[in-house]
């Protein structure tokens, strides 16, 4: 395998390092190959190595062709969501000496298609983060006058800044049972997202979201299973605004 | 699009219910306890409806639900029907935006506050709740 | 449909069932388990009208909650036009029979008709 | 043949300055075809990690006045800042942050619910509109979000764009990758916006995202025009070690300290008025100068470094305001800022250079314009102050998204298509780098070039060590490293990463010509060997046009209109 053919550029890691791992990486072209399949690399780390320089280490000095997303490298872009020792993470976002293990196996997200080996696709994410409005619904001559705030306190920002810090990582979507199986579930994302503008003070257009996501496959198909809240990076805690949106809907908040 | 395609996790991935903590134990339990109880309806449906046949229809179809076997399956349909009702309250409270915490500024690490102790003690109750009830119906079937 | 009308009527009908399952397995109970299946027992129960009155909306209720639930589990486990079709209007079906058959239990005991 | 579709408006690059003029078109003319062409996906562009602050003047009421904005743009920006522009960023910004404020930009609030400011380095106002301390992400949400509301706008998510096509006169159309099925492609346009960013990942020590190379500016730079005043690069003072994430200048806005060795605040003896909040030249000199007469410490990695002592702000105050740098503190580096100091250590973080543009962010080619980092209008000069850049990304999106449509509005008489320039172009990428051969790993070369910049152009420059660092980085051209190991077409990185490589050459080149002729030091351009700045010789822009062989250096003269040039004190 690719390893021991590169054994001696392996030689040229500065090896100030103590201790590595065996990083399994899921390797899959869907143009090409009938199923996935693992490689597994020897990658040396320190305290604070990501996931993400291992894999990128991989790349560099093992094979270059692992396929991978990856930008910021500081879980603000939200590139790098793929399943880390059997739970959605972002690569970027876990360090290797948390895990706890002397094996890591990353593999590309669930409930997104494959690209090719960790890199999905994202577009059904976009189309559903598209559907539900995601921006102030407003008189339109309010919207464009720009010589003055719209006043807002810091209490009116409270109620939806949580919802603020999405960052499109898709992580909730892979965790959540309905994704699993329903592939036109709007998914926690967007659902969040709809809930972040309905809760924005400034805001005037919570009937039209609440109408579009009162669907077959809208907001109905969560079942408070919580599973995107436990994986988001970011502390957006989807499943809490999906339950305040549909609290407007049954009519427990107004 | 085939499932495959999409790489979606499937059925294994809906009811796995070990990574993602108790909620998800719920999750899975609240399905199964009401697909169950939905068949056990329509059998209990069916099975009253042997009355029609008069005292021997009914007795004939007694005995058969009267056996260890059956039994059992009463139990587990009272525990069912126990964590069924008592978590469908949890989750319809949870579903108005009862107890599932109040937004805020979240702060590193992150703790999802609608992931809190109400709910877990909710779905606990159930739980336990179900259990009791599952042994005191064992206890009067086959108390007698 | 609205999904949302559904969805309440789901709730809705789990909720009035609680309180009423509750009375039909209670009086199973106080009237001591074997005791109260035994035929002539429950033929009474059956011509008590408020009590069978409490069956019939049971019925109804339970067999919409149920089949509702039955939909939703089968709605997310596939997609596509005409299957989600055919699990919807086979739901209703499926529902509509039950409570007819169970009615139709109802309805001959209540009226002697066995 | 290659593959072609059309739009009408092309903007090529998604962060700030992409978004805001998407919107701009989209809004001003809904027949408009628009496409972002961004070589990530759209809302992941390297925007999102900007921190501090957005500087605009808000309240007049209470004090602050534009005049004082634009003076202390030119005053930081070590007169090299064209005076016109600058008065231009200052006048628009306003506007803009409550346009994005009814947009649904969640910026931070004072009690009266009116919009928040904090300090920040070289400013005699407090003035960075702030968001918590994401105020980059939040307006990438921001925009992103509002671009949702328009149907003309089409996204091209990880489209890697390669070249520009004209006929020498008038623009026509780029070439791009699509990287998920690796297909060539010629985008026809009619206007072309370039908003591909900085380059920051030319120095291995870094605040940017992974994908700011320049292969942007590259492809305007290929396409003749010009790149501008590159050799100025700005050091942050406070990258975090290890990772050279940045910890905001609001760290310091807000009331940071930096320490040496000796436990003091060492900036007293450097600016003893602004102390930490100096502009960041200033700041980041002061730090090497300590380190280098050993008053520094040193990080577990073998780097030098100093402390960022935040302890005495309190938890809820850091957690409140800067709960990002926290956050990254605590993951990255294992340090609760509310406890412990911070090891920090200048890092590359923006670059004043870039595509030379007018006022208007109109480029030398008809039919192009330049916005944000990648554009150069010189409203920077030789130094940026903090929170100014995402001003000019929004401002400038603004301007040349309007102007573009202008353009297109006006007709534009069709032209031939040049086939023998696309087939060109892929003759140039697959033939010259995805079959080219070469057994040296690519991704070395490129360490060994970012190790370069930082070892030869970092916060002090001279002479000898940037001479070495030019030989250095040619001998590395010629090595024999053109190989792309990955055959496959789909989601192919390895071939994107040795085309960044690639442009990252021409690039580094310029930044050391450019610096190796400005024998003087100027804002971010510190020269040990020229320590004192020289108005006389060398008050002008840098020029650099392509070449094959090597870039032709010109001069380009700076606007001034109000504001001698005086000594810079703080
Ligand atoms: C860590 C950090 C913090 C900062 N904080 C602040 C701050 O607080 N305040 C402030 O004012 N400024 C700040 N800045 C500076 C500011 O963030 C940037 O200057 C600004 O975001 C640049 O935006 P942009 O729109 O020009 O480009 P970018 O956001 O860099 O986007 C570049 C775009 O070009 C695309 N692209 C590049 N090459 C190609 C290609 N070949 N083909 C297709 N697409 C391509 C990319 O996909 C991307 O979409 C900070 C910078 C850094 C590094
Ligand atoms: C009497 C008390 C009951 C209550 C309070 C109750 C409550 C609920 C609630 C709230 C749900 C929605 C769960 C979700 O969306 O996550 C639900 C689902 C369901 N219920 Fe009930 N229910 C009760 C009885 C029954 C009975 C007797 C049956 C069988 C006929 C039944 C069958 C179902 C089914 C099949 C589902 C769908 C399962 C799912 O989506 O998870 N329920 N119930
Ligand atoms: S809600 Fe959280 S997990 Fe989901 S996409 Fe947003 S940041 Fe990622
Ligand atoms: S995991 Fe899915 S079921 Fe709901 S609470 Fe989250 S969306
Ligand atoms: S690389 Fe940006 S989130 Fe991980």
């Amino acid at each position: 395998m690719a390893q021991t053919s590169l054994a001696e550029e392996n030689a040229s890691i500065p090896l100030s390092s103590s201790q590595s791992i065996t990083l399994r990486i899921a390797r899959y072209n869907p143009e090409h190959d009938s199923a996935k399949k693992f490689m597994e690399f020897n990658v040396p780390y320190e305290k604070w190595t990501t996931v993400l320089e291992a894999i990128l280490e991989v790349k560099k000095h093992f094979d270059h062709s692992v396929a991978v997303r990856y930008s910021c490298r500081q879980a603000t872009c939200g590139s790098c969501g793929m399943i880390i020792n059997g739970k959605p993470r972002l690569a970027c976002f876990t360090k290797i000496s948390e895990l706890n293990s002397n094996v890591i196996t990353v593999e590309p997200m669930n409930n997104f298609p494959i690209i090719r080996d960790l890199a999905v696709k994202f577009e059904r994410l976009f189309d559903t983060h598209h559907k539900v409005k995601p921006y102030l619904i407003r008189d339109d001559t309010e919207i464009t006058t720009n010589t003055k705030e719209f006043l807002q306190s810091p209490e009116e920002l409270e109620q939806y800044i949580q919802f603020s810090n999405c960052i499109k990582c898709g992580l909730c979507n892979s965790a959540c049972p309905t994704m699993a199986t329903d592939s036109s579930f709007v998914g926690p994302q967007a659902l969040a997202q709809a809930y972040r503008y309905v809760a924005d003070s400034r805001d005037k257009g919570k009937d039209d979201r609440l109408k579009i996501i009162d669907d077959s496959h809208g907001i109905w198909r969560c079942h408070f299973a919580g599973s995107c809240s436990q994986v988001c990076p970011k502390g957006v805690d989807p499943a809490m605004g999906i339950q305040l949106l549909r609290g407007y809907m049954l009519g427990f908040r107004s | 699009m085939t499932n495959q395609d999409e790489h979606k996790a499937g059925i294994g991935g809906m009811i796995n219910p070990r990574r993602y903590g108790i909620e998800r134990v719920a999750y899975l339990l609240m399905r199964l306890s009401g697909l169950g109880l939905l068949a056990y309806f329509i059998g209990h449906i069916y099975e009253t409806s042997t009355i029609l046949k008069g005292q021997v229809g009914w007795n004939e179809f007694l005995e058969l639900t009267q056996t260890n076997a059956g039994h059992a399956i009463l139990a587990i349909v009272i525990a069912m029907c126990v964590f069924h009702t008592v978590n469908g309250i949890r989750v319809m409270l949870g579903h108005g935006g009862v107890g599932v915490g109040k937004p805020a500024r979240p702060d590193y690490p992150y703790i999802p506050a609608s992931q809190n102790i109400r709910h877990k003690i909710g779905i606990y109750s159930a739980i336990i709740l179900a259990a009791i009830a599952m042994m005191y119906g064992l206890a009067v079937m086959f108390g007698e | 449909m609205r999904e949302s009308i559904i969805m309440k009527i789901h709730y809705g009908t789990a909720l009035a069932a609680v309180a009423l399952v509750a009375v039909h397995i209670l009086m199973r109970l106080t009237q001591g388990f074997a005791e109260s299946l035994e035929y002539d027992s429950v033929i009474a129960n059956y011509k008590f009208i408020p009590y069978a009155g409490m069956l019939e909306i049971i019925l109804i209720l339970l067999s919409i909650h149920g089949f509702n639930g039955l939909r939703v589990i089968l709605l997310e486990l596939k997609q596509g036009r005409t299957y989600e079709k055919a699990v919807s209007y086979g739901c209703v079906v499926a529902m509509i029979a039950l409570i007819a058959y169970g009615s139709r239990t109802i309805i001959m005991v209540n009226t002697g008709m066995t | 043949m290659v593959e072609s579709i059309e739009f009408d408006l092309i903007i090529c690059g998604s962060g700030l300055a992409g978004l805001r003029a998407a919107i701009e078109a989209a809004k001003k003319n809904p027949k408009i075809k628009i496409g972002i062409v961004s070589k990530l996906q759209v809302m992941r562009s390297h925007s999102v990690s900007a921190e501090g602050g957005t500087a605009a003047v808000l309240f007049e009421d209470e004090g602050d006045t534009i005049e004082s904005h634009i003076y202390d743009t030119v005053k930081g920006s070590d007169f090299l800042a064209d005076q016109d522009v600058a008065e231009k960023l200052c006048v628009e910004m306003p506007k803009e942050i409550y346009q994005l404020d009814h947009w649904g930009m969640p910026w931070s609030r004072r009690k009266d619910g009116r919009i928040g400011q904090r300090n920040f380095g070289g400013y005699s106002f407090p003035r960075a509109t702030y968001a918590s301390d994401k105020v980059g992400f939040f307006l990438m949400q921001t925009l992103y979000d509002t671009c949702q509301k328009y149907e003309n706008i089409e996204y091209l998510n990880e489209w890697f764009a390669t070249s520009i096509i004209h006929d020498g006169r008038r623009f026509m159309g780029i070439t791009a990758i699509e990287l998920s099925t690796g297909n060539f492609y010629a985008i026809k346009g009619k206007a072309l916006i370039i908003a591909t960013g900085g380059a920051g990942r030319l120095y291995s020590f870094s605040t940017y995202a992974l994908s700011s190379t320049p292969d942007g500016l590259d492809m305007a730079f290929r396409a003749g025009m010009a790149l501008k005043d590159m050799e100025f690069v700005q050091f942050h003072p406070t990258g975090i070690l290890p990772s050279g994430i940045l910890i905001t200048e609001g760290a310091r806005g807000e009331g940071g300290y930096l320490l040496n060795n000796k436990g003091e605040r060492f900036m007293k003896k450097y600016a003893a008025e602004k102390m930490e909040l100096a502009p960041r030249d200033i700041v980041s000199r002061s730090m090497m100068t300590e380190m280098s007469e050993g008053r520094g410490f040193k990080h577990e990695t073998g780097a030098d470094c100093m402390k960022l002592d935040l302890r005495h702000l309190g938890d809820e105050k850091i957690k409140e305001k800067l709960g990002g740098i926290r956050e990254i503190s605590i993951k990255f580096s294992g340090l609760d800022p509310s406890q412990e100091l911070l090891d920090v250590r200048p890092v590359a973080h923006y670059m004043m250079g870039g595509i030379h543009t007018d006022i208007d962010g109109a480029t030398e080619l008809q039919g192009v314009w330049a916005a944000g980092e990648a554009a150069c209008n010189s409203v920077h000069g030789s130094n940026r102050l903090g929170a100014n850049s995402t001003s000019e990304c929004i401002v400038w999106g603004k301007i040349t998204g309007n102007l573009a449509v202008e353009y297109i509005e006006k007709g534009i008489p069709p032209t031939p298509w040049p086939h023998h320039l696309v087939a060109a172009e892929e003759k140039r990428i697959y033939d010259g780098i995805f079959r080219g051969n070469g057994d040296v790993n690519p991704y070395e070369i490129r360490q060994e070039l970012t190790d370069t910049m930082n070892d030869k152009a970092y916060v002090f420059r001279n002479e000898k060590t940037m001479v070495e660092g030019l030989k250095k980085i040619r001998q590395l051209k010629n090595e024999t490293w053109k190989h792309v190991d990955d055959q496959a077409k789909e989601y192919n990185t390895n071939f994107s990463n040795v085309m960044e490589l690639d442009s990252m050459f021409r690039v580094a080149e310029i930044v050391l010509i450019g610096a190796i002729n400005r024998k003087e030091s100027r804002g971010a351009h510190a020269r040990t060997d020229y320590p004192k700045r020289d108005d006389s010789n060398f008050l002008h822009h840098t020029l650099a046009y392509y070449d094959p062989k090597e870039p032709i250096m010109k001069t380009h003269p700076v606007t001034i209109t109000k504001y001698q040039p005086v000594e810079r004190k703080y």
